[in-house]
C-alpha cells in the first residue's frame, strides 16, 4: 500500500489561507472539509483546497474536532470553544480546576473526550459540558508519559479510544470509563513497524474501526496501522521538515490523509495509489 | 649646565606625566567599561549540539579537542528538571542500532561511558517501561564531546543536557581557545551571575 | 449640549468596557502550563530532582587578591634591587613568584596575554575586560614607569622560569641580540593585529603559542610543550630567550621604562670601573658601564658580582 | 670535606639530569604511544559496531571496549601527572645542583686551566725574555758608568736621564754606580738621593728576574690579595721590607688595578696575568716558571 502526495493547503506567511506562527490541529468533517487550528485562528479549507471560512478564537487552538452535528470544538489552554459551523461562537467549556492544555478532542455517543496534557490524561465529559471522568491516568505514571508535551487520541466507531503514549512508544486502548484495553507498538529505530526516538507516536488518528494513523517525530513520518497493530504503510517521511513535532494528522472519507507540518506550517494532502484502502 | 639639567629634568617629567596620564586614562576608560567579573560561558542557544533547527549532523566536539585542559573544562550536564526521564533515552542509547531482546537498543551513545541510567520513584519491576529513568553524566568521564547533546535536544529530546563550563577546572584563559574554534561563536565570556542563567533555547537560527 | 454629555458619557462607557475586556482577558489568561517533564509528585517514590552541579569560579576577591599579590611583589622586587640591592632576595622572590602565579596559578591571568584583550577592549565598543584584567595589564606599565620593569624581575612567572636555568650565560653580539630584539615588534604587532581581526582571522596567538604555560598546568599540547623544553634548553645558555627576542609586553615595558625616573644604576659615585657588573649581566643591559635601563629586567646580578657591594664586600 | 661535598652535589646534579631525561622520554613514549593507540581504538569500536549492526550480542563487547578506553586514558592521565611532577622536582634539583656547581665550583677548577696555560707560555711567550740579568759581569762598573757620562754630559741636568741609563741597564741603581756618578760629574749624592726616591721608577735595591705584580685593587682586594701578597712572601722566603727573595728570582709588588677585576684576585708574572687564585695557587703559579728557570 503506497501514498502519494497529492496537494499541499496553506503554508508560512501572512496571505489569508497561511498562518505565520503556528498550525497545530486538524480535523476533517464528513464533506472532506478540512479544519485547521493555527495562530489564533481556525480556518476551513474545503476538499478542493480554497479557504473557505477562518474566524479566531480567543486563544491560540491547539485541537480542532468537528462533531457529528457539525460544531466545531476548539481546544485551548484551560479551555474549550464551541462554534458551529460557520464560526459564530455557542459556547466555552471551562473546568478551571481540572482542565488544562487541550491537545485532542474526540466523540462518542454522548460523550466529549479532550486530552488535558496539563493533567496527561483524557477527561471525559457529558455533551453539556459535565465532567464524568478521567481516562488513562489510572496507571503508576499518574498519566501518559508526554515528553512531547501534547496528548493525542482518536476515537473509532465503537467508542473505544485509541490514546498514544510517547514514553512507552505504545498506542493504547481504553473504554470511555478509562479501562485499558490492551495496546500495540514497540520501541524500534530501525524496523518502521516499531516506534523510534525517544517518545512516538506523538499523535493519533482514527476512522472508522480499522484504520490508525499515527505520526512520529525525529524524524517525521506519518504511518497507518490497522487494528491489530500491524503496519500497513509509511504514508510519508522525507517531506516534512526534519524539526517538526506534534504533526496533526485526520484521515478522510476517502481515505486521504492530512497532516500537518508545523514547521512549514503546511497541510500535507496523501491520497492511496490505486484508490483502495479507503475508509471501513 | 644645571640650566640644561634642570630642563631636560622638566621634560622628562612631563613626559612621564603624559605616559602616567595615557595609561591611566585607558585604565580608566576599560574600568568605567568593565562590567565585574567575567567568566567563559556556552551559550547554548548558538553551540550546534543544543540549537534547535540542526538536524542531520555529527555532534561537533572542538570542546574536546581545543581545551587547553587535559580533561577539557566543557562537560555535558544534565538540568534534571527538564528532563523527561524517558524509557528510552537518544541521549544514553544509541537509538539507531539494533533492538535486543529486552526491546532496548543495543549500543550505547556515549563513547566514554559516561552516562549511567535507573529507574527512579516506584518502580515497576514488570514492566520497565512503566519507570522513570535518570540519567546521571559522570563528571569525571565525561569530556564534553556534544553527542548526547546533539541527540537529547529537541524535537528528538527534550534538551535538557547541555553543555556547559566547568568554573571550577576553567583555567579561565584570556582567549578561550575553544571559543577561538568554535565556528558558530558559541563560547563567550559573560558577568558570572549569568553564567548559571538556564539558557532558553531560541528556535531556529 | 446634551449631545456633548452623551458622548462623554459614552467615551466614559467605552473607557471601561475597555478595561473590563481588558480584565476579562487577563483572567482568561492561562496558568498551568504544560510540564513536559515529569515532576516529583509524578515520579512519586519519595524521588527529589537532585541538583545540578554548578561549580563556582573562584571568588572574585581571590582574583583581586592576585592583583594585589602582585602589586605586593612588584613592590618588593623594587625595594630589594633598588634598596637592598641584593640578588639574594631577587632570587627568593622568584622562586615564590613562580610558585604562586606560575604553577599554582597556572599562569593566568598574566599581562603578556592581555595585550590582546586590552587591545580589542580599546577598540571594539562591546568588548568589556574585568577590572581585574585591567589591573593586571596597567600596573606593571605603571610601575614601569617609574622604575623600570620591576615586573619582569621576579614577579612575571615566565620570566622567573628562564631566570632559574640560566646556568652558563654567553655573550650574545650586541648585533645579534639587537636584530632578534625586533622579532618581539613583529610579534607584538601581529598578536594585536589579529586580535583586532573579525572572526575567521581572529587569534589570541599569545596564549595559543605561550611556551611554559604548559609546563605551569603539566598538560597542553605536546608541539607547544617541546618548543617549551626547547626555549628552557637555550635559557641556560641565553639569559632569557623568550623575554628579550619574543615577548611582546616586553616591548611596551620598555617604551615606558624609556621615561621612567628611576632604575637600577651601577653606583654612579663611588664605582670601579671595573666592568664587573658589565660581564655579569647575562641580558646585555648594561654598556659602558652604564645600565640600559629599557634591557634591565632587575635581575640585580651586577650587584652580585660588584666588589663594593656584592657577597664579596660582605665577606669582609 | 669540601671536596666530597663537591663531590656529592656533582653526583647529584647528574642523576638528577638522568631523571629529568628520563622522565622527558616516557611522557614522549607515553604520548606516541597514544597517539598510536587512538586510531586502533577507534577502528576496533567502528570494526564492532560494524558488526552489532548484524547481530546484537557484540553489542556488550563495545560498551566494554568503551569502558576499556576510558579506563586507559584515565589511567594514563594519572600516569603522567606523577611523572610530571617527578620531572618537576628532578628538574629543579638539576638547576640547583648545577647552579651551585657552577658558582662554588666554578672558582675552584678554573685556576687549574689557567694555570696549564701559564706553565706552558714561558717556553714560548716572548714576555719572560728578561733583559740581562742584574749584576752581570760582562762590563765593570767604571767603564758603564764612564760610557753613560759620556753620553749624557757632566751637568747637573744630567742626573735624571744618567739615572734612567743606569737602571735600564741593573733593573736598579747599585750603590758603587751611584758612587762613580757622583765622582764623575757634577752631581752631589743628595740630589741623585732626592730625585731616585722621588720617581718611583727608579729603584735602590736589585730586582727579582722575574716580577710579580699582585692586584690590589678594590675587587682583588676583597677577594683576598692580602693573603696572596703575604702567602708568595712567605714561600719565597722574602723578610719583612724586602720585595726581593734572596735568588732574586722574584720580586713581588702590590700594585693598583690591573684591569681584569672579573678575575680577582689577580696576579700578573712578567705580564702574564694569572686569575681567580687562591693563595696556594699563586705559589703553584710561580712553581710553574721557577722549575724550568735557572738554566
Amino acid at each position: 500500500m503506497k501514498y502519494s502526495q497529492v496537494r499541499v493547503l496553506a503554508g508560512k506567511g501572512g496571505a489569508a489561507d497561511h498562518f505565520s506562527e503556528a498550525l497545530r490541529g486538524l480535523a476533517v468533517d464528513r464533506r472532506d472539509s478540512v479544519y485547521a487550528a493555527g495562530d489564533q485562528e481556525i480556518k476551513v479549507f474545503e476538499s478542493g483546497g480554497r479557504l473557505a471560512r477562518r474566524w479566531r478564537t480567543a486563544m491560540p487552538g491547539f485541537a480542532v474536532a468537528v462533531a457529528g452535528d457539525g460544531r466545531v470544538f476548539c481546544g485551548q489552554p484551560g479551555q474549550v470553544e464551541i462554534f458551529d459551523g460557520a464560526g459564530r461562537l455557542q459556547a466555552a467549556w471551562r473546568d478551571e480546576q481540572r482542565l488544562g492544555l487541550v491537545t485532542a478532542i474526540g466523540f462518542s455517543t454522548g460523550n466529549v473526550f479532550l486530552a488535558d496534557a496539563t493533567g496527561r490524561c483524557i477527561r471525559r465529559y457529558d455533551g453539556s459540558g459535565k465532567y464524568l471522568n478521567d481516562i488513562g491516568n489510572d496507571n503508576r505514571m499518574k498519566g501518559f508519559l508526554i515528553p512531547n508535551g501534547a496528548v493525542s487520541f482518536g476515537v473509532d466507531a465503537k467508542g473505544v479510544i485509541h490514546s498514544a503514549n510517547p514514553g512507552k512508544h505504545r498506542v493504547e486502548r481504553y473504554t470511555a470509563g478509562g479501562a485499558l484495553l490492551g495496546h500495540f507498538g514497540r520501541f524500534d529505530g530501525r524496523d518502521p513497524a516499531g516506534f523510534s526516538g525517544c517518545c512516538n507516536p506523538t499523535n493519533v488518528a482514527v476512522t472508522g474501526g480499522s484504520r490508525i494513523w499515527v505520526t512520529e517525530k525525529a524524524g517525521p513520518r506519518a504511518k497507518v496501522y490497522d487494528a491489530e497493530g500491524a503496519l500497513l504503510a509509511v504514508i510519508a517521511s522525507d517531506v516534512f521538515d526534519p524539526n517538526c513535532k506534534n504533526m496533526s494528522i485526520a484521515a478522510g472519507s476517502r481515505g486521504q490523509v492530512y497532516v500537518a507540518d508545523t514547521v512549514k506550517l503546511q497541510i500535507f494532502v496523501f491520497e492511496p495509489l490505486g484508490g483502495q484502502g479507503g475508509a471501513a | 649646565m644645571s640650566d640644561q639639567t634642570t630642563r631636560r629634568g622638566a621634560l622628562a617629567r612631563a613626559a612621564r606625566g603624559a605616559a602616567a596620564l595615557a595609561l591611566g586614562g585607558s585604565a580608566f576608560y576599560l574600568v568605567r567599561k568593565a562590567d565585574g567579573q567575567i567568566v567563559w560561558n556556552v551559550d547554548s542557544a548558538r553551540c550546534i549540539n543544543s540549537r534547535l533547527g540542526v538536524t542531520n549532523v555529527e555532534a561537533c566536539n572542538l570542546c574536546t579537542t581545543e581545551c587547553v585542559v587535559p580533561l577539557s573544562a566543557v562537560r555535558a550536564v544534565n538540568e534534571y528538571s527538564k528532563c523527561g526521564r524517558c524509557y528510552i533515552c537518544p541521549a544514553y542509547f544509541n537509538i539507531t542500532s539494533a533492538v535486543d531482546e529486552k526491546g532496548l537498543p543495543s549500543e550505547k551513545l556515549c563513547p566514554r561511558d559516561a552516562i549511567e541510567r535507573k529507574p527512579i520513584g516506584d518502580i515497576d519491576p514488570d514492566d520497565p517501561a512503566n519507570n522513570f529513568y535518570e540519567y546521571i553524566i559522570d563528571e569525571v568521564k565525561c569530556d564534553g564531546c556534544g553527542k548526547c547533546v546533539m541527540a537529547c535536544k529537541e524535537p528528538l529530546g527534550l534538551g535538557s543536557i547541555v553543555l556547559r563550563v566547568r568554573h571550577s577546572l576553567c583555567v579561565d584563559c584570556n582567549r578561550c581557545a575553544i571559543s577561538t574554534a568554535c565556528p558558530k561563536d558559541a563560547i563567550l565570556q559573560v558577568p558570572i551571575e549569568k553564567a548559571f542563567d538556564h539558557v532558553q533555547l531560541g528556535s531556529h537560527d | 449640549m446634551k449631545s456633548r454629555a452623551s458622548t462623554l458619557l459614552a467615551a466614559a462607557a467605552g473607557l471601561i468596557l475597555l478595561f473590563a475586556v481588558n480584565a476579562a482577558g487577563q483572567a482568561m489568561q492561562y496558568e498551568r502550563p504544560v510540564q513536559a517533564a515529569p515532576q516529583e509528585e509524578g515520579i512519586g517514590g519519595s524521588y527529589k530532582t537532585p541538583a545540578v552541579q554548578k561549580p563556582q569560579p573562584r571568588s572574585y576577591w581571590l582574583e583581586v587578591l592576585d592583583v594585589v599579590l602582585m602589586a605586593v611583589a612588584m613592590g618588593i622586587s623594587v625595594w630589594v634591587v633598588l634598596r637592598r640591592r641584593s640578588r639574594k632576595w631577587v632570587l627568593a622572590l622568584t622562586v615564590a613568584c613562580l610558585g604562586y602565579f606560575g604553577f599554582y596559578r597556572e599562569g593566568c591571568i598574566c599581562p603578556i596575554g592581555s595585550i590582546q584583550n586590552v587591545s580589542v577592549a580599546l577598540t571594539d565598543p562591546g568588548y568589556a575586560i574585568p577590572i581585574v584584567v585591567t589591573a593586571v595589564f596597567f600596573l606593571p606599565l605603571l610601575v614601569a614607569l617609574f622604575f623600570g620593569r620591576a615586573f619582569c624581575g621576579g614577579v612575571c612567572p615566565l620570566g622567573a622560569l628562564q631566570e632559574l636555568v640560566l646556568l652558563k650565560p654567553l655573550r650574545v653580539p650586541r648585533r645579534l641580540d639587537r636584530a632578534l630584539g625586533l622579532l618581539r615588534y613583529a610579534y607584538l604587532g601581529g598578536a594585536v593585529w589579529l586580535a583586532l581581526q573579525p572572526f575567521p582571522v581572529h587569534d589570541f596567538i599569545i596564549c595559543r603559542f605561550d611556551p611554559f604555560v604548559g609546563f605551569f598546568r603539566m598538560a597542553g599540547f605536546a608541539h607547544m610543550l617541546y618548543i617549551g623544553a626547547a626555549f628552557l634548553v637555550l635559557g641556560i645558555f641565553v639569559g632569557r630567550p623568550y623575554c628579550r627576542f619574543l615577548c611582546p609586553y616586553g616591548v611596551l615595558l620598555e617604551w615606558v621604562t624609556r621615561l621612567a625616573g628611576r632604575g637600577v644604576s651601577i653606583t654612579p659615585d663611588k664605582e670601579l670601573d671595573c666592568g664587573l657588573c658589565q660581564e655579569s649581566c647575562p641580558y646585555g643591559a648594561i654598556e659602558k658601564m652604564r645600565v640600559v635601563r629599557p634591557k634591565c629586567l632587575y635581575c640585580a646580578r651586577c650587584f652580585e658580582s660588584c666588589p663594593r657591594e656584592g657577597p664579596l664586600a660582605r665577606k669582609r | 670535606m669540601n671536596q666530597t661535598l663537591h663531590q656529592r652535589v656533582r653526583w647529584a646534579a647528574w642523576i638528577a639530569a638522568a631523571a629529568v631525561a628520563v622522565c622527558v622520554l616516557l611522557l614522549t613514549i607515553s604520548y606516541a604511544a597514544a597517539r598510536l593507540q587512538a586510531p586502533r581504538d577507534e577502528k576496533t569500536v567502528a570494526e564492532l559496531k560494524r558488526k552489532v549492526r548484524e547481530d546484537a550480542s557484540f553489542a556488550p563487547r563495545i560498551e566494554a571496549e568503551h569502558k576499556r578506553i576510558t579506563a586507559a586514558l584515565q589511567q594514563r592521565r594519572k600516569r603522567d601527572d606523577v611523572i610530571a611532577i617527578v620531572l618537576l622536582l628532578a628538574a629543579s634539583l638539576f638547576v640547583a645542583a648545577a647552579k651551585w656547581l657552577a658558582a662554588c665550583g666554578g672558582r675552584r677548577q678554573l685556576p687549574m686551566d689557567r694555570l696549564v696555560q701559564l706553565k706552558a707560555a714561558p717556553r714560548q711567550g716572548p714576555a719572560l725574555t728578561l733583559p740581562a740579568a742584574p749584576g752581570g759581569a760582562e762590563e765593570p762598573h767604571q767603564a758603564f758608568v764612564e760610557r753613560i757620562v759620556e753620553q749624557h754630559g757632566r751637568s747637573r741636568e744630567a742626573a735624571i736621564p744618567i739615572l734612567q741609563a743606569i737602571q735600564a741597564h741593573y733593573r736598579y741603581l747599585p750603590d758603587e754606580a751611584l758612587k762613580l756618578v757622583c765622582e764623575l760629574t757634577e752631581i752631589t749624592p743628595a740630589q741623585i738621593a732626592g730625585s731616585s726616591s722621588f720617581y718611583s721608577q727608579f729603584r735602590r735595591s736589585p730586582r727579582g728576574r722575574h716580577v710579580v705584580r699582585v692586584c690590589h685593587g678594590t675587587a682583588c682586594h676583597v677577594a683576598g690579595a692580602r693573603l696572596i701578597t703575604d702567602e708568595l712572601r712567605r714561600r719565597l722566603e722574602i723578610p719583612g721590607g724586602a720585595d726581593t727573595d734572596a735568588q732574586r728570582l722574584f720580586t713581588v709588588d702590590e700594585v693598583a688595578c690591573v684591569g681584569c677585576c672579573s678575575l680577582a684576585p689577580v696576579i700578573m708574572v712578567d705580564g702574564q696575568t694569572v686569575g681567580k687564585l687562591t693563595p696556594t695557587g699563586a705559589c703553584d703559579a710561580l712553581d710553574g716558571i721557577r722549575s724550568p728557570s735557572p738554566a
